[in-house]
């Protein structure tokens, strides 16, 4: 694979950067908030894992979809989240995406093909082979990103999924966050094989490993995916190696790992780690930088002020859209 | 005794399983959305379905949109879930209502929550056909009657089709509409005959249908139990007992409507299904009349149901385990004894 | 009111959590081939359990007979399923019951059916724990109440304690019972304190516990709504309203006999759980006072039960969700208006 | 893998030889009594198969486990079950191993090891990872033969079975009879991987093809694959290459498939082949084979003979054994 199959526009350095930062303020916040109890619930935040979710949709198109997990936030405001619609779903207000039905593990927003977060690990699976198969059906050139975790590598129903993708060839990229924990449970105690990628062989599609921390190298790998199923050629495993840099949900006393093993991680942090090549290969500068991260400070404030001051959603919708 | 809620046009007779498959091929036809998969489908025996029910549709649609699956029912379930919230209309088959227990995760927990946790943002227009019920010699593990499970998922609507016409308009319907839809067809009456009018109509979801009419007691039958109904209706008319069978259709939504208004016309009421009792839909319907219409109630509410045992394979112990016309018989003679 | 059904011994408080987690030790130490397996059972938080009721076996029993899976709820399932009939004694966690949506095939499908099919020559010993309910702004994938499903599959039984006393010894005797055993908490229950006996004692399956005594009107519950409905009577005892509270305890062996018993002493009747009210357990136990005390009832049987929705994220919509206390009193009020 | 390690006494051959012949002309009989509305439900039988569940069978101890599928007769004899008792079952008798209550997809004999044929497809592979946790929990040195087929490998089940099996060393034999169809569905339409056996290395542990048709061959690399499992080093997948002669059940038009491709591979019966080799071997003469054979027949008149003979379930049995 080399970069010059895709090129690196300035607006879409911004954009990253932007994003990259929007999740990480955002989910600081969210931890915030979750303590001072206005977010109820679990909630679990992408920080550390900004590259993955970011790079991935700034390979894709607007029509495209993702299906996300659990740790959704990052992954809905890569693919172009709102701010403000988001933080009032998590403080449960009607103006939130889901009306304040859903909350951290259900917002999603379709037309935006964003298929949701889900609240059952593997979840999105389904419905991520489902939505190729529609793609297929009506023979647009669109691609679905299915992300799921190392925990939710092992779920029956992604090698059943999987198995049928490649049989049909959907346009489906199933995109596994390799974190090295499900909650408690490191890598080594819930999979048998070491290099998660090798279970393509099993699927019948061409897997790979890639450097999660690193935006560019996973906006490459799932571009050449994304090409590969508009193509027709049908759909790829990515397994993105990447790392939480809190715990598994706010409150998570994080016994089953070392501080050390945590702080090694964290001195690769994505954003910087991006920020600083940009800046050195001159394609942004620190001022510009610097503005970005304030703007997404201000985005967010006004988010924040948004979310608060909307109402509780009225009574009556409790029996409302159980139907269409 | 109407067989839809259709005005009566010119009709022919079909087997259930004929006239499922010509709701198929009209939808088919009319919405190019609308695609079949499932396991044996397309290929199996004369063309599609171990009952038939989709025989013949690849010729004439290909296997685009008739597509045979791999054996993993919570994959079928979940795509067509995907396939649904992303503007398709699946008609997805899961070969015996038993497998559903491999897939109750994408119907229960995605499909039928996912416009509400979306804050209605999404329409998931699926519908999941399966075969239940026993009376085939096939055990436990297929030949099981399981609505109640669907029918206690908000979000879910659930039909249970008894006779030929209905079957077709019911299942047209359920095409159509928006929401994650449960056929439950029953595996004995594939081969029912019966009028089906002639041309286009459609059978609303939730609205009951009166198969006979009668003052002394109400028997409110799913599948079978409407067709056993009728016959113990029949043989009870000769000593002057006049029984109203009322096929609900569809237990969600369940017209509970026209039931009460038997109920209160009859004073007496079984609810029959072959199901096992304990926990079954029974207990829902009953409830409804306890609802709206105790205080007319000359007797309680009877239930005839499966017993609550696995399906045996020997077929005494197999008829001895879902209830017969002799039990509906009895089950009415002794809320009538003394009043009629 | 008695709080199991042994006889009164020394006691302390313990928190139902706490009281699950000694039924587990003690059964542990009494029999090598009863073992724990389970998502994070045994290393997350303080050493075992997203609620603690694992807490710490790791350490007194080893990783050999305290397994932390990977996240495969039908492999847990179905690896139980096996273990039993090979004739260990498996005690599954399935993290939010929620989560049985993967793993009805091996429940329903093997475990409560292998003994029958086999003809009596198998024994499913298993216990599968699992942890309902709404309550903690978890939405809709995380909140629901799922006994229904299993009361309607034979072969299973189906446990929902609501007190400490009764969760310790209901889950002894569930890991001691031949069959396999739904064992159902919930998780707003986990911190419930009470007192619970010193020393060796068992709940038995099967019995119901009276925990308040009345004789206006009867509220049968189901986990919370026992407390809400002692909560109730609390209240209105202040009116002179004489509330009695039943607790099944068990729903598979229902004990019918101590329900009908205390309806035909207050001849009006509230079913009360937090599981939607569609299809749910409550249309069973009303069924079952029907059959056996119908001509007793001096007022519609009335159910206080889940809205039918599924479970929203908001907390006020969460709390109109599910049935509140001020429910309870309203449907008690209805039935006893005038009579009291 | 050389036959060295695993001697072939003449009683053995004896045994091989008696229990396909059980197998052939049980199931030859069983489509007699299907068609004849004797046997109800549905049935399948293992014609042309015989190969490799007595190969498999061979390989194991008297106390090691199987499971088996819808198509479980061959299985349930080559591990040791009863015609009389099996028949029995068939016809739905209260002799019968399941004292009429389970038929021909539930033949079941716990204390000989067989737990069961299964109506579910892929409903035998937690029942025998399972079997293998106890195996290791009660510290016995006993394996588990899994059976499943070509179609039942696409169930996500095993996918989750295997990985765990292989993550805690079960000592499970995951044994994938490939008859090269699921009803009639092919291979090719229901697996992305070709070989099948590539699959194993999603599952983290060995995976071999072997020739299915050939008894000795099978019977070989089982026991290989039990040492192994004996000695505590895990699970293996073997995927034995075979056909069904017949149809998918009693009563399939087989319009999925040529009669010439049938015609093929029945020219590689298993049986005649390997009682070929044993008397070319000069293991066992001709006279001995037939006289084998004759046994069989005698036996298997007397099963008849039994089963008919035998009463209907009494009706008391309904309720009983619902719950032990
Ligand atoms: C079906 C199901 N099983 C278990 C859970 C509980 N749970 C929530 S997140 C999680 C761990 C997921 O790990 P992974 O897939 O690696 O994602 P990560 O949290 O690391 O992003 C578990 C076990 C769940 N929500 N759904
Ligand atoms: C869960 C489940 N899905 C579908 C079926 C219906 N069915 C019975 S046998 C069969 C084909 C199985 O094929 P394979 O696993 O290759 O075994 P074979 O029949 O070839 O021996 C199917 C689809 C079933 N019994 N169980
Ligand atoms: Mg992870
Ligand atoms: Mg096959």
């Amino acid at each position: 694979m080399t970069v010059a199959t895709l090129d690196l526009p300035k607006t879409v350095v911004l954009d990253i950067l932007r994003k990259m930062y929007r999740i990480r303020h955002f989910e600081t916040k969210v931890i915030e908030l979750f303590q001072e109890g206005q977010i109820r619930g679990s909630t679990h935040t992408y920080i550390g894992e900004e590259a993955s979710g970011v790079g991935a949709c700034s390979a894709l198109r607007p029509d495209d979809y993702i299906t996300s997990t659990h740790r959704g936030h990052g992954h809905c405001i890569a693919k172009g989240g709102r701010l403000d619609l988001m933080m009032a779903e998590l403080l449960g207000k009607s103006t939130g995406y889901c009306k304040g039905k859903g909350g951290s593990m259900h917002i999603a927003d379709v037309d935006a093909g964003i298929l949701g977060a889900n609240g059952i690990v593997g979840g999105g699976i389904g419905i991520a082979t489902g939505a190729g198969l529609s793609i297929k059906i009506k023979r647009t050139d669109q691609v679905c990103v299915c992300f799921f975790g190392d925990g939710g590598f092992n779920q029956g129903v992604l090698y059943e999924c999987a198995n049928i993708a490649a049989l049909w060839k959907l346009p489906v990229i199933y995109l596994c966050e390799n974190n090295k924990y499900a909650m408690s449970t490191p890598i080594e105690k819930s999979s048998a094989v070491a290099d998660l990628s090798a279970r393509a062989a099993a699927f019948g599609m061409p897997g790979i490993n890639v450097d999660g921390m690193d935006v560019l190298a996973m906006r490459e790998a799932v571009w050449h995916a994304a090409e590969r199923a508009r193509r027709g050629d049908g759909p790829s495993l990515i397994v993105a190696d990447t790392y939480r840099f809190e715990g598994h949900n706010v409150g998570d006393g994080q016994r089953y790992r070392t501080r050390e093993e945590v702080e090694r991680w964290r001195q690769s942090d994505p954003i910087l780690r991006f920020r600083d090549q940009m800046v050195r290969q001159g394609l942004i500068t620190d001022p510009e930088a610097d503005q970005i991260e304030a703007e997404v400070q201000d985005e967010l404030a006004r988010a924040i002020e948004f979310a608060s001051q909307s109402p509780e959603p009225d009574v009556e919708t409790l029996e409302q859209d159980v139907y269409a | 005794m109407t067989l839809t809620a259709e005005p009566a046009t010119a009709t022919r007779e079909l087997t259930l399983s004929q006239a499922l498959n010509e709701a198929l091929r009209e939808e088919m036809r009319r919405d190019p959305n609308v695609f079949v998969m499932g396991e044996e489908v397309a290929v199996w025996g004369a063309g599609g379905g171990i009952f038939g029910v989709t025989r013949g549709l690849v010729d004439e649609f290909g296997p685009e949109r008739v597509r045979d699956t791999p054996i993993s029912e919570e994959a079928i379930a979940g795509i067509a879930c995907g396939a649904a919230v992303t503007g398709t209309r699946p008609v997805a088959e899961i070969m015996y209502v038993d497998f559903t227990a491999m897939a109750m995760d994408p119907i229960v927990n995605q499909a039928a929550k996912l416009r509400y946790m979306f804050g209605g943002k999404a329409k998931v227009p699926m519908v999941i056909r399966a075969q239940e019920g026993a009376g085939r010699g096939n055990a436990a593990q297929h030949s099981q009657s399981l609505e109640a499970w669907f029918v206690h998922v908000p979000g879910l609507k659930v039909v249970t089709p008894s006779f030929p016409a209905d079957a077709k308009g019911l299942l047209k319907s359920s095409i159509r509409d928006d929401n994650p839809v449960i056929f439950l067809e029953h595996k004995a009456l594939y081969q029912t005959r019966g009028p089906v009018p002639e041309g286009e109509y459609l059978v609303p979801l939730g609205v009951a249908d009166v198969k006979r009419e009668g003052k002394h007691v109400t028997v409110v039958g799913v599948h079978t139990m409407v067709h056993k109904a009728l016959a113990a209706a029949e043989k009870l008319a000769a000593e002057g007992i006049e029984v109203e069978v009322v096929d609900p259709r569809t237990l969600v939504p369940l017209d509970v409507e026209t039931i009460v208004r038997s109920v209160k016309k009859t004073k007496r009421v079984v609810v029959a299904h072959e199901a096992v009792e304990r926990g079954g839909v029974g207990g829902e319907i009953a409830m409804q009349i306890v609802d709206n219409a105790f205080d007319y109630l000359d007797a309680p509410i009877k239930r005839v149901c499966g017993r609550n045992v696995p399906v045996p394979y020997n077929l005494n112990l197999e008829r001895l385990a879902i209830p017969q016309e002799e039990d509906v018989i009895a089950a009415i003679r002794e809320l009538v004894a003394g009043a009629v």
